[in-house]
């Protein structure tokens, strides 16, 4: 697609041009595949504005309930582990690196790139799945599993948790105060669990195109689908950049 | 005539179809660099205790540890943005999509607070 | 006729009998909400005439029978222009209107006795200050500004007057106000406007307006012996608040001696007035209204107070205004100088004279 | 009506229906269920919308037979309840969203554009499979017991004091959320990506216009519902909620949240309405938009500024009164760009050559009745009358003048001037326009009374109600009957003209839009090649000299 150019002259000229010699993946109702490849691209930043809206909610809910139970919140965020996180942030940052080298090999026709580069987006996508899953397990452990095996005691009583505690030396919350901190981990969960989905998504994606990457599909010239994909991937990441701060840092202070 | 109106037809969304520019790998590495960079700054910020300023009459205080951590935040999204998504090469109507997103964002964020914030005004 | 059909029947009788068209006013609100909403009316009908007058006109005029060609027109900045600031500027003069009506509905007068309203599923329950309780029905004086405090114990409920022109939300989990004065005597409406489950349209009542002397008899009459301020000093020492609110000088909470109306600072360092809102989340969520110099010890009381008994206890700490019944409480013999400087202003002691008989 | 009109047909004798065409393309059930051409996608939609039209209907028949008397006596209040939420349900997320763009529009959005089919045919199928999962998830919810929440889902009323379907109910709504974000999303990128050769932003009809703005509502707003709506499944399921004043949560923020979506839903229901106006209007009047521009940038204004005003539902719920200021002038400001466009309408038949068509009689119903829903509105938008009129009859009156009056006035108004394209055949004129006054008489009997009920307080979803307000509820009912009527007719004889109507051949009503210019029904590739647009829309004089033109080759 490099090194196609094609102009708004010719592209309004094709219209009465006969549908001639098309390459394969262009579709029936497109004059061009310059005009395909816009189209389906700004499509996917269409979707893509759906999903901040979609995020913007659960922002908004997080925002108002931070303010109105700041001493919970701040609190319940000392439960997480900023290893962990900054441990994530860098290796979906990476994905994200990987990724736009994949889009550019494709652009590049390199297939062997190509496949390398997913092949590693797809292993730090697990790996950032894998981090987390350790991070909910730990919740598990800790019973801050909203709704479900939640207590307070860690909050209302926060020597009872030694390795946080010497950290922070959290006061301890007087039990309203206390119960709030299970907002935070519902919007915790609510948050994470829905950029986890979002990850769980992007990486059947990322399957299903290794598997036809390596059957030249996306390096014939035809690269709409790896660089669309990769629009989501990124998204994904920023979502992540706006979380991780949200939930693990901004309330160490 | 008709030949005329099919560029002005156009024109204003096939403008780049021209060059469809390709980002570079130096530049993904650039900005990975730094995004990994700022990732570290924001990080070591949260562990200095940035202060905060109370607003007078007023509930609100501006803590700074978020205000800093989050412009961090937006510098990244730019960068990821701009660069990652070829925003910075992409057309006038890309561009306009991103802040339009942007836009209702803040639309939905800031009108709800106006009825939140000022409720701590009146006794109602 | 009955036979050939019920309903027609019926409507009929209807018909002749009561069929109204137009709200009782019985409020002082009222007749300036209709003054408004007669206006509205009045703009929208010549609206609504200018409209259908064009188009009945053109299509007479301009009927193809009558006029086969048609002339083409781009259009004419002069005439959109015209539509576009003149309806602007009918709305706008409606909003200042409806605002500045608004803000009278909602802004109670100082001197307006205070009844509490609690919504349930599905009733709604009148506390009047003297302790007399009422179900579905709402025993006012007339002439009198007459403030609601509301509150809802599980959902969303609204507490509609027709007749008044007025209605508020009853939020769960937070006091809403709303005031008005009867200007007629008779029975009204009362009706919860927000769907609130199964027996929505159940959740009905009558608002009776009596003259004051009626309204003194009705108040003897029906009171359950001791006053809502009572009911709450009762709670407040059974709860054992006097434990740590007292006037002791090592008092572990604050003397809550005229707090009502008083400026507080909080541990968080912001300011407030101390109002029915603030008491009430004082009660159920303490540490978030610390006294600034006091130790968040207090324990939360929400779900062990009914909202009827924290109506009761913010009630009571409304008029609390010596420290005389205090002392009794704490059965403490020695009576200290007053520390706390928080003395309560005039404007929200007239209320508690008022009503307290 | 007179004997003046603009019908020309060809000559009966000869005519036939093109034999190659978007129906008769490929035959066989699969063909249809897996087809992307938007055409075939819209007729789906067609019927499916119209099926649920019918249920809801059904419904709303059920309100007004109870309402007839005082007492809850036909049914208890619980199923009473249920009916008019599930009524609310179908009648705003199966039918008013979906019904004009997902329809009309995704049948002639291509066409006007002069494009070959939608940008993303298979989004556009998908988003029919979606619509129609989340209609089988709403039958669901009905045959299984039903949902008693209102349509609103007020929480916590829907998150912890009912154990009726809400969960079902909320993921179908989810569902079909999602279906008209793919189809918001798909119009957006066809309009801007698909114009034929010629075709600049200015010369496309309004209809697509008014769809454009309809779109960025649905793809900016619906998310939020979405959202919103996991939150209460969430809170129901997991039981913990940020909606739930009990565990410190803010039943506000749900309002909030939930209307930032709703308010811009009533502009996604009515903007493409007023597309098909402003097509009607122009076509039957022989004559271009008056004020092009104005009306094309209204639809706009009216699709910014829909943002900005949902907390006028939330007047009297507490939320701060500053806020109440701030919203309630927005939404005086939104009311304006409402009556820019009937204003210009009206004066587009100034110097016009009018005929009364049934699409015309269903366009000057819209008119009319729109004008009165638009109006009674500002007096919901005005804070202080609101405290008095919301949550009565007079708010049901309201919407349902701008949503019954208005969109399905629109609606039947574009059916019946697009059938003729759509299936190659005539409505039948004299019925279909008796049909149309009958649903206008109808519908003023049925929805008038409700503004003097809201006046006198008559408070909405109350299965019982205080007997003075009888009379007003009998009127009321009486014109529902006739309204039923009114719109039982076109079922019938458009079913009838599918096989007995005259042939309709191109260009039945002389009008200018790209999709006259093609055969009717016309190819699965729309045109036989990419037409070229070379003159403005709404350009009779163009007309006029093409038919010279083939008269003179002929």
């Amino acid at each position: 697609m490099s090194d196609s150019t094609v102009t708004a002259q010719e592209t309004a000229g094709s219209a009465q041009a006969h549908h001639g010699e098309h390459p394969p993946y262009q579709r029936h109702h497109f004059e061009s595949v310059e005009q395909q490849f816009d189209t389906t691209n700004f499509a996917m930043w269409l979707f893509l504005l759906t999903e901040v809206m979609f995020f913007g909610g659960l922002f908004m809910a997080y925002l108002l309930m931070r303010n109105w139970y700041y001493p919970a919140f701040v609190e319940a965020s000392h439960q997480l582990n900023i290893g962990w996180g900054t441990a994530n942030t860098a290796v979906l940052i990476s994905s994200s690196f990987t990724m736009a080298m994949g889009v550019y090999s494709a652009e590049m026709r390199r297939k062997g790139a190509l496949v390398f580069f997913l092949v590693l987006t797809f292993i730090l996508g697990l790996a950032f799945l894998g981090i987390k899953s350790i991070e909910y397990s730990e919740k598990w452990e800790k019973f801050h599993i909203p709704g479900i095996r939640y207590s307070t005691s860690a909050f209302t009583n926060p020597q009872s948790d030694p390795e946080v505690y010497k950290e922070y030396h959290d006061k301890p919350l007087p039990p309203d105060m206390a119960s709030k901190t299970e907002l935070y981990f519902f919007l915790y969960f609510a948050m994470t669990g829905m950029h986890a989905l979002h990850m769980i998504i992007g990486i059947a994606i990322l399957g299903f195109m290794i598997f036809r990457a390596k059957n030249d599909a996306y390096t014939t010239g035809h690269v709409t689908f790896v660089e669309n994909f990769g629009l989501y991937w990124h998204f994904v990441d920023i979502i992540w950049i706006f979380l991780f701060p949200l939930l693990y840092l901004i309330s160490r202070y | 005539m008709s030949a005329a109106n099919a560029n002005q037809g156009h024109e204003q969304d096939h403008e780049h179809d021209s060059e469809h520019h390709i980002v570079g790998p130096m530049v993904y590495l650039s900005i990975v660099l730094a995004l990994l960079f700022f990732t570290g700054i924001t990080v070591w910020a949260s562990y200095i205790d940035l202060g905060e300023t109370r607003l007078f009459n007023t509930g609100l205080t501006i803590f700074w540890n978020p205000v800093v951590a989050l412009a961090i935040a937006c510098t990244k999204m730019v960068l990821v943005v701009l660069f990652f998504m070829h925003v910075k090469y992409s057309t006038k109507l890309t561009k306009l999509t991103v802040l339009s997103g942007l836009f209702t964002f803040i639309a939905l964020i800031g009108m709800t607070l106006t009825d939140y914030v000022s409720r701590a005004w009146g006794r109602w | 006729m009955n036979q050939i059909s019920p309903v027609l029947w019926q409507f009929l009788v209807k018909w002749m009998t009561n069929f109204s068209l137009f709200p009782p006013e019985a409020s002082k609100i009222a007749p300036q909400m209709d003054a408004l909403f007669f206006f509205m009316v009045l703009v929208s009908l010549i609206g609504l005439t200018l409209v259908v007058l064009l188009l009945v006109s053109f299509s007479i005029l301009y009927h193809k029978n009558r006029n086969p060609v048609a002339t083409q027109i781009e259009g004419s900045t002069l005439l959109e222009a015209t539509w576009t600031i003149i309806p602007l500027g009918l709305f706008l003069i409606m909003f200042v209107w409806g605002a500045l009506l608004y803000f009278r509905i909602y802004t109670p007068p100082a001197n307006a006795m205070n009844i509490y309203v609690v919504g349930k599923q599905w009733m709604w329950k009148a506390e009047h200050p003297g302790g007399q309780h009422e179900i579905n029905s709402l025993h006012i004086p007339i002439n009198q500004p007459v403030q609601l405090t509301i509150i809802s114990q599980d959902v969303f409920h609204s507490f509609s007057i027709p007749a008044f022109r007025v209605k508020r939300e009853a939020i769960p989990g937070r006091y809403t106000t709303v005031w008005f004065e009867a200007t007629a005597t008779g029975t009204y409406h009362l009706f919860c406007t927000q769907y609130c489950g199964t027996n929505h349209s159940q959740m009905i009542g009558d608002v009776v307006v009596m003259t004051p002397e009626d309204f003194k008899q009705w108040l003897a009459t029906s009171t359950s012996g001791n006053s809502l301020a009572q009911n709450g000093e009762r709670l407040f020492s059974s709860l054992s608040c006097t434990a740590c609110h007292n006037t002791r000088p090592d008092a572990r909470g604050p003397n809550l001696t005229g707090v009502y109306g008083s400026h507080l600072t909080l541990t968080s360092g912001q300011t407030i007035t101390v109002d029915d809102a603030y008491l009430r989340s004082a009660i159920l969520n303490p540490s978030q209204h610390i006294t600034q110099g006091y130790a968040p010890i207090m324990p939360t009381y929400q779900g062990q107070i009914s909202e009827d008994g924290v109506i009761a206890l913010v009630e009571y700490l409304k008029h609390l205004n010596t420290d005389y019944r205090l002392q009794q409480t704490t059965n403490t013999t020695e009576l200290l100088p007053e520390q706390e400087g928080a003395t309560t202003p005039a404007g929200k002691a007239a209320p508690a004279g008022e009503v307290k008989q | 009506m007179s004997a003046a009109t603009i019908v020309t047909l060809p000559d009966q004798s000869t005519a036939r229906i093109p034999k190659m065409n978007f129906l008769t393309k490929e035959n066989g059930l699969l063909s249809w269920l897996l087809t992307g051409d938007h055409k075939r996608i819209a007729t789906l939609y067609l019927i499916s919308i119209t099926f649920f039209f019918f249920i809801g209907g059904a419904l709303a028949g059920l309100i007004r037979l109870e309402l007839l008397t005082p007492q809850s006596d036909l049914m208890a209040a619980d199923t009473y309840n249920k009916v008019f939420t599930m009524h609310g349900v179908i009648m705003v997320f199966f039918f008013l969203v979906p019904s004009v763009p997902a329809t009309i529009g995704n049948f002639l959005i291509p066409m006007m554009v002069g494009a070959k089919d939608l940008a993303l045919p298979k989004v556009n199928l998908l988003s029919w499979y979606l619509y129609v999962v989340a209609g089988f998830m709403a039958i669901y919810t009905m045959a299984s017991g039903g949902v008693d929440t209102g349509w609103t889902f007020t929480t916590p009323l829907s998150t912890h004091y009912l154990n009726t379907h809400v969960i079902s109910t909320g993921l179908a709504i989810f569902v079909a959320g999602f279906s008209s974000i793919f189809t918001g999303l798909n119009f957006i990128v066809t309009i801007h990506k698909m114009r034929c050769p010629g075709m600049t932003w200015f010369r496309l009809p309004l209809f697509v216009w008014s769809n454009y703005a309809a779109s960025i509502l649905m793809v900016l707003g619906t998310p939020v519902l979405a959202i919103t709506l996991v939150l209460i499944v969430l809170e129901r399921t997991v039981g913990i909620g940020v909606f739930d004043p009990a565990k410190g949560g803010d039943p506000l923020l749900f309002q909030h949240l939930f209307w930032f979506y709703s308010h811009p839903a009533v502009y996604i229901m009515i903007l493409p309405g007023m597309g098909v106006i402003s097509e009607v209007v122009s076509t039957f009047s022989r004559k271009r938009v008056f004020g092009y521009t104005a009306v094309a940038f209204s639809s706009v204004a009216i699709a910014v500024f829909g943002f900005f005003v949902w907390a006028h539902h939330m007047f009297i719920m507490g939320i701060s009164n500053y806020a109440v200021l701030v919203f309630s002038l927005l939404t005086m400001l939104v009311a304006v760009p409402s009556a820019i466009k009937i204003f210009n309408w009206a004066f587009t038949l100034y110097k016009g050559s009018i005929t009364f068509e049934t699409p015309m009689l269903y366009a000057f119903g819209f008119m009319g009745l729109f004008t009165i829903g638009g109006l009674t509105g500002v007096f919901l938008g005005a804070s202080g009358t609101d405290i008095h009129l919301t949550e009565t009859y007079f708010i049901v009156a309201h919407f349902h003048f701008v949503m019954v009056g208005g969109m399905l006035m629109a609606f039947l108004s574009g059916i019946h001037f697009w059938w003729p394209k759509w299936t190659g055949r005539m409505y039948p004129e004299k019925i279909s326009q008796l049909a149309a006054v009958v649903t206008f008489i109808g519908f003023n009997f049925t929805f008038f009374p409700q503004f003097i009920l809201g006046m006198l307080g008559m408070p909405r979803r109350y299965a019982a109600y205080p007997p003075e307000f009888q009379v007003l509820n009998v009127f009321s009912t009486a014109g529902a009957s006739i309204l039923g009527v009114g719109y039982l007719l076109p079922i019938i004889y458009l079913t009838w003209s599918l096989k007995y109507g005259a042939i309709a051949g191109n260009n039945p009503w002389q009008a200018t839009g790209l999709e006259w210019q093609t055969q009717s029904p016309p190819l699965t590739e729309n045109f036989p090649e990419i037409p070229i647009m070379d003159h403005e829309a709404y350009d009779y004089e163009w007309l006029e000299a093409q038919q010279r033109k083939e008269v003179a080759s002929v």
